[in-house]
């Protein structure tokens, strides 16, 4: 198996998402309050992982603009939930070593007095291992 | 002992390529009974029956096993060769090797395994197979459509037409159906109102049709040829024998805001109304939930106005009892509810319609008399969004996992007739695809975009968000630009799923007929008998039985009503001899076979028995073979074992248990 | 257990269909090529009641390891109320069997229309599986028969 | 009527007011809050990998918790709710997540998703009932104009949360009516206001929130309400001409006249009553 094979059968498995599903309505893309900010849309997503170009995906920057906010996981028609693709292809780029998106010595120019917990922790979580 | 033959088929390469089906017949001889055995191309060819009737011939067999494809394709036709052969039909037993092994199975040393063990249950039931005769039954001659719209109406003119009488029934007040409220068809353009009134007129006119508006079936026993059905008449509270139709009734009608059904509620009637003007019959009905007079006692303007005398707030529902021979099932379609779609703003907005809204904001004889205008504030839109796809092709719990077949082609018309009509108004569609199959719908669909300029934009809308000045925000995305738009509208109107009317279920349930996942009736044979139940004497007629346009359900209704007149036509039937019986040395009359028999078709008599020389009178079941229809549910009710069931005997299962476990 | 590579367990089952839903649904199930495994062999009845408990004891004594039947869904019986009696009949079988040490996993009955040749494969992979997992039936005998 | 109570990490700190005043409101309501002990955070986010077992801990301990004492679970942050629901959706009916979930924890009874999690506005609409709520109104805001903001996580994935029609909620709206003022209906209320991406790209949720503010106003609010710190925090962030943002509980607690028995509360605390 190649390796760009095998991240795509470990995105499948970490997400649960049978891209197959999708018939390329792109409802999801038209749903996306990132839209705009992605370089890879939510649509394309899914035949980047059919079509195993895993190597466009974990360089992408939409992996950081998504907001998993869930609406295209919400609309899709099919049941293939886009936004947990996505999210997939992030798991496998922070749980390789050196792929966090934040690290902790920026932390301290990011912060303001009226920043939540919440944020914080959202943001690690999602940023890195 | 039976001497019997067995006979495998190839069936090309569909069984011989994961069958050994030479070595199927060479294991065959050395099954009991088996005194023939080979092994051909095609069984069902006319090479392959004339095999089997030789064999029967020659080797004096008296009974056969085919092993082929399934017993619902081909039973029929080797029973048919065999007694063209002198066999009784009954005495040919089929292994199913086709569906059950060689096409679900890959490994040919497996699939043999299984091919040979299907024959030898096969013989093993063969060889105790009796001869068997169907008896025969009448035929009714009159036919039951059930709904009056473009199908039933169909469907009964062609019946009528070769001779036999119909009658329709129809919930509503009027026939007519869907196509009644269409404004223009696809893709010529007729007016639908001037297609469909003169069916409509017909069928009223013809003398061998009976039309039961506002009428339901109720319930239906009995069998292919004999069915009794109960129509219930519901009270209409209006004499059809004495009104004239004049239409004062409705406009002196003093509750006025019921939501009117034909208009999709989008503007009311009067608590008595026919449905629209050119209703048949024309003749109103009081819709009592909403009639003063019913409601409070008090009113009784209808009755006053009315020139004829014929309000008549006394009646009541009457049930009308009727045979018929054959059954046809014409029940429509309705749209899905879009309460799962707010995303689209469907009921946040009254400018975001569905299709069959706009049809009737489209008619002369609708909400807004035929002008396109906003619902909300009456203004001429300037800006219309289609979006395709709502709730088809869904393999979520939201919508329908069918695609619904009509709605690119009414929204290519749609779009078409508003640019023609209204130049300056700007019409997109949202689309995934644009499917087109049909004559002259492709040319249909390009000459919208074409000629009328239509703006197709493929990919779907993620959400209608109305504005503070009351224009809608469409925010959809376009697969080919790549980019995601966001289009002020006026008005939005969305190609929303449709289904089968919901009261199909509960219909198929009385005819026992088969239904499916999605609530489509389903026919006997995908492709070979598209228009029949698997029930016999069942036919269907329309969208039924799945999503289609005009001409496709108008040409399917003549299709099922020459189904129908073929089975008219026959005076007599050849029932199933596999019916149940009772021993009578093992009886003991405790009436329990009767308890579960849904026919009816258990009594019991005294009858003199000779138990081993004991001679006594003993009450004893007996089965009305024109009745029973072989379900077997009184043989494992039967505490004694005395009742068994030709063709599917105990022995003869038991048989095929040994077998398979051998 | 024994240290030897065991043989690979083929059960023996057998699936009661009635001939106007679940028989149908497996002919769709075959002309789909939905594949299940070999082991299940199917038996056409005319309705899920005409499957008399002695069949399926019957069944058992031969040495099946599974048995499953497969009737048209509650409400849609060619025959009207067949399938209810079957379902009556089977839930008293299969609690009585399960008494005797017949698992109840190993009996099943399960409702597949016409349409459903998806779901009978499915089914009937689910079940093959699941008598996989259970292992060789127990088999029913007559001890009275039993050399001792 | 005693429900567990999770408040998370959020409401110790930077939200104390929104669980102050949901507290006091509980107390005037009838019902109290009783905070499970050792809580841990949610981990702010649900893991959506199907294969995260540990990130998913915390909450099946804090699930677990409300079960042993019999109790139902009550969240206040939008986060909280969002995740423990999911997870115990999972603990429900996911069985690989069950099992491994189980096999970690070692329970003496194995965790199933037994517990009930309501989200305070649940309790307020299923037990206490708004119309209940109406009668017990002492201050009401009669004439106010106000915009429910939902944001994703208290409505989305609708099938999982089962909190309120996630294209079209009403819950918030119903709450507001019920405090005497009127609900603004206004297209954005369920669209994200950004969320986590703000600590890095502040302006994509800026941008965002500008669209939250503008369409709220352009219905004619005069201010917005959330059950999220996060949301709060990046509705303040652009609120370049904006509207003024309160939690839900406390414009409850000032209608039910409890203000002054919470103690702590936010500096601009006259605002409200000012309005």
């Amino acid at each position: 198996m190649t390796a760009q094979k095998k991240q795509a059968e470990q995105i499948k498995e970490i997400s649960g998402v049978n891209p197959l599903k999708c018939m390329k309505c792109g409802k999801c893309s038209a749903s996306c309050p990132s839209y705009n900010e992605m370089d890879i849309k939510p649509h394309q997503f899914v035949s980047y992982v059919i079509n195993e170009d895993i190597e466009a995906l974990v360089h992408s920057k939409s992996l950081w603009k998504c907001l998993s906010c869930f609406a295209c996981i919400e609309r899709c028609p099919r049941d293939v939930k886009p936004g947990k693709l996505i999210d997939a292809a992030r798991q496998l780029v922070v749980r390789k070593k050196g792929g966090d998106y934040l690290s902790p010595d920026e932390m301290a120019q990011l912060l303001d007095p009226e920043i939540p917990q919440q944020l914080l922790v959202s943001a690690f979580r999602r940023y890195r291992r | 002992m039976q001497r019997v033959g067995v006979f495998v088929c190839h069936c090309g390469s569909n069984i011989a390529a994961t069958v050994d089906v030479k070595k199927v017949a060479e294991m065959a001889l050395m099954e009991p009974g088996v005194v023939h055995a080979e092994d051909y191309q095609y069984m069902c060819s006319e090479a392959g029956q004339a095999r089997i009737q030789e064999a029967i011939r020659e080797k004096q067999l008296t009974g056969i096993v085919v092993c082929s494809c399934s017993p619902r394709m081909h039973e029929t036709t080797f029973r048919t060769a065999a007694q063209r052969a002198g066999l009784n039909p009954y005495m040919v037993e089929i292994a199913n090797i086709r569906e059950h092994c060689s096409w679900i199975h890959k490994d040919m040393e497996e699939a043999t395994k299984k091919a040979v063990l299907l024959m030898r249950a096969a013989v093993a039931k063969v060889n105790l197979n009796t001869p068997l005769r169907p008896g025969e039954s009448r035929v009714t001659k009159r036919a039951l459509v059930i709904g009056g719209g473009i199908a039933g109406i169909q469907t009964a003119l062609d019946i009528a037409d070769a001779g036999y009488e119909v009658d329709i029934v129809e919930k509503t007040p009027s026939i007519g159906g869907r196509m009644s409220q269409l404004d223009k068809t696809f893709p010529t353009l007729d007016c639908s109102a001037c297609i469909l009134t003169p069916k409509m007129v017909e069928a009223n006119a013809h003398e061998r049709i009976t039309i039961y508006t506002y009428s339901e079936v109720e319930k239906v026993t009995g069998f292919v040829g004999d069915f009794t059905v109960d129509i219930r008449k519901k009270a209409r509270s209006v004499d059809m024998n004495k009104c004239t139709g004049c239409g004062v009734c409705q406009e002196k009608c003093p509750s006025k805001k019921t939501p009117s059904e034909f208009n999709r509620g989008l503007s009311t009637r009067s608590a008595i109304y026919t449905p629209f003007a050119q209703a048949i019959p024309n003749v109103p009905v009081i819709d009592r939930e909403h009639c003063i007079k019913f409601q409070t006692g008090k009113c009784g303007v209808c009755a006053k106005v009315c020139q004829a005398g014929a309000i008549d707030y006394e009646q009541k529902d009457e049930i009308i009892t009727q045979k018929y021979g054959a059954i046809v099932v014409a029940t429509g379609f309705d749209m899905i509810r879009l309460d799962d779609y707010d995303e689209y703003a469907y009921s946040q907005s009254k400018d975001v319609v569905t299709s069959l809204e706009l049809e009737r904001i489209m008619n002369a004889a609708g909400p807004t008399k035929g002008h396109l205008e906003r619902l909300s504030d009456g203004k001429a839109p300037k800006e219309i969004v289609f979006i395709q796809c709502v709730g088809s092709r869904c393999a979520d719990n939201r919508g329908k996992s069918y695609c619904s077949k009509i709605c690119c082609m009414y929204t290519a018309k749609h779009a078409m007739l508003i640019r023609d009509k209204y130049p300056d108004v700007n019409v997109t569609v949202f689309y995934i695809d644009v499917r087109t199959p049909g004559k002259n719908f492709d040319e249909f669909y390009r000459r919208a975009v074409e000629e009328y300029g239509v703006n197709y934009i493929k990919g779907q809308v993620g959400k209608v968000i109305p504005q503070p000045d009351g224009r809608l925000l469409v925010q959809g995305v376009d697969l080919i630009d790549n980019r995601q738009i966001l289009k002020e509208a006026d008005m939005v109107v969305l190609a929303a799923a449709i289904e089968p009317d919901p009261d199909v279920r509960k219909i198929a349930t009385m005819l026992t007929a088969s239904i499916d996942t999605n609530n489509f009736l389903t026919e006997a044979h995908a492709k070979l008998r598209p228009v029949e139940s698997p029930t016999a004497g069942i036919f269907l007629s329309g969208v039924c039985q799945g999503p289609k346009d005009i001409p496709e359900t108008v040409s399917q209704a003549g299709a099922a009503a020459v189904k129908a007149i073929g089975l008219l036509a026959k005076d007599k039937l050849l029932t199933n001899p596999c019916t149940a019986h009772s021993d009578e040395l093992l009886c003991n009359g405790c009436s329990q076979c009767a308890n579960v028999c849904p026919y009816g078709a258990i009594s019991y008599e005294d009858r003199q028995v000779n138990d081993h020389g004991i001679r006594e009178v003993r009450r004893i079941a007996v089965v009305n073979d024109a009745l029973c229809q072989g379900c077997g549910a009184c043989t494992v009710t039967c505490p004694s074992g005395a009742m068994d069931l030709q063709g599917f005997s105990n022995r003869q299962i038991l048989a095929e248990v040994d077998a398979l476990c051998r | 257990m024994s240290i030897e590579a065991k043989e690979e367990f083929r059960p023996k089952i057998v699936a009661f269909c009635c001939n106007w839903c679940s028989y149908a649904g497996a002919d769709l199930a075959g002309s789909s090529r939905l594949s299940y495994p070999a082991d299940v062999k199917i038996i056409r009845v005319p309705c899920s009641c005409r499957v008399n408990p002695m069949f399926i004891l019957r069944a058992f004594e031969k040495g099946a390891d599974g048995v499953i039947i497969c009737g048209c869904h509650p409400g849609d019986c060619h025959y009207t109320t067949g399938n209810f009696y079957a379902r009556r009949r089977m839930t008293l079988l299969f609690s009585m069997l399960d008494f005797i040490g017949v698992e109840s996993g190993r009996t099943r009955v399960e409702w597949v229309s016409a349409a459903e040749g998806v779901k009978f494969s499915a089914t009937m992979n689910e079940f093959v599986e699941k008598i996989r997992s259970l292992g060789k039936n127990v088999r029913l005998e007559d001890l009275r028969c039993q050399n001792v | 009527m005693k429900y567990s109570y999770y408040p998370g990490c959020t409401l110790r700190n930077k939200a104390k007011a929104l669980d102050d005043y949901a507290r006091a409101s509980a107390l005037a309501l009838g019902f109290e809050l009783e905070e499970i002990s050792e809580w841990q955070c949610c981990g702010g986010v649900y893991p959506l990998g199907s294969d995260e077992i540990a990130t998913k801990l915390s909450s099946v301990r804090a699930l677990n918790a409300a079960k042993e004492k019999g109790q139902d679970l009550v969240t206040l942050c939008s986060a909280c709710h969002h995740v423990i629901k999911r997870v115990n959706d999972d603990m429900k009916n996911v069985e690989d997540i069950r099992t491994r979930a189980n096999n970690y924890m070692a329970l003496e009874e194995p965790y199933a998703g037994e517990t009930t999690v309501l989200h305070f506005l649940e309790v307020l609409r299923d037990r206490v009932g708004f119309d209940r709520l109406k009668e017990k109104v002492v201050h009401p805001f009669t004439g106010k104009r106000i915009g429910a903001y939902y944001g994703c996580l208290l409505l989305r994935p609708g099938r999982i949360l089962e909190f309120d029609n996630p294209e079209n909620p009403r819950i918030m709206e119903d709450f507001i009516r019920a405090i005497g003022a009127e609900p603004v209906l206004y297209p954005y209320r369920n669209e994200c206001c950004g969320g986590y991406v703000s600590l890095k790209e502040a302006e994509l949720a800026k941008g965002m929130c500008d669209k939250i503010h503008k369409s709220a106003s352009g219905f004619g609010a005069d201010m917005l309400i959330t059950a999220c710190p996060l949301c709060m925090y990046n509705l303040n962030k652009s609120q370049t001409g904006g509207l003024p943002v309160y939690y839900f509980t406390e414009l409850l607690a000032r209608a039910l006249g409890v203000c002054e028995a919470c103690g702590n509360s936010r500096e601009e605390d006259g605002e409200v009553t000012s309005l």
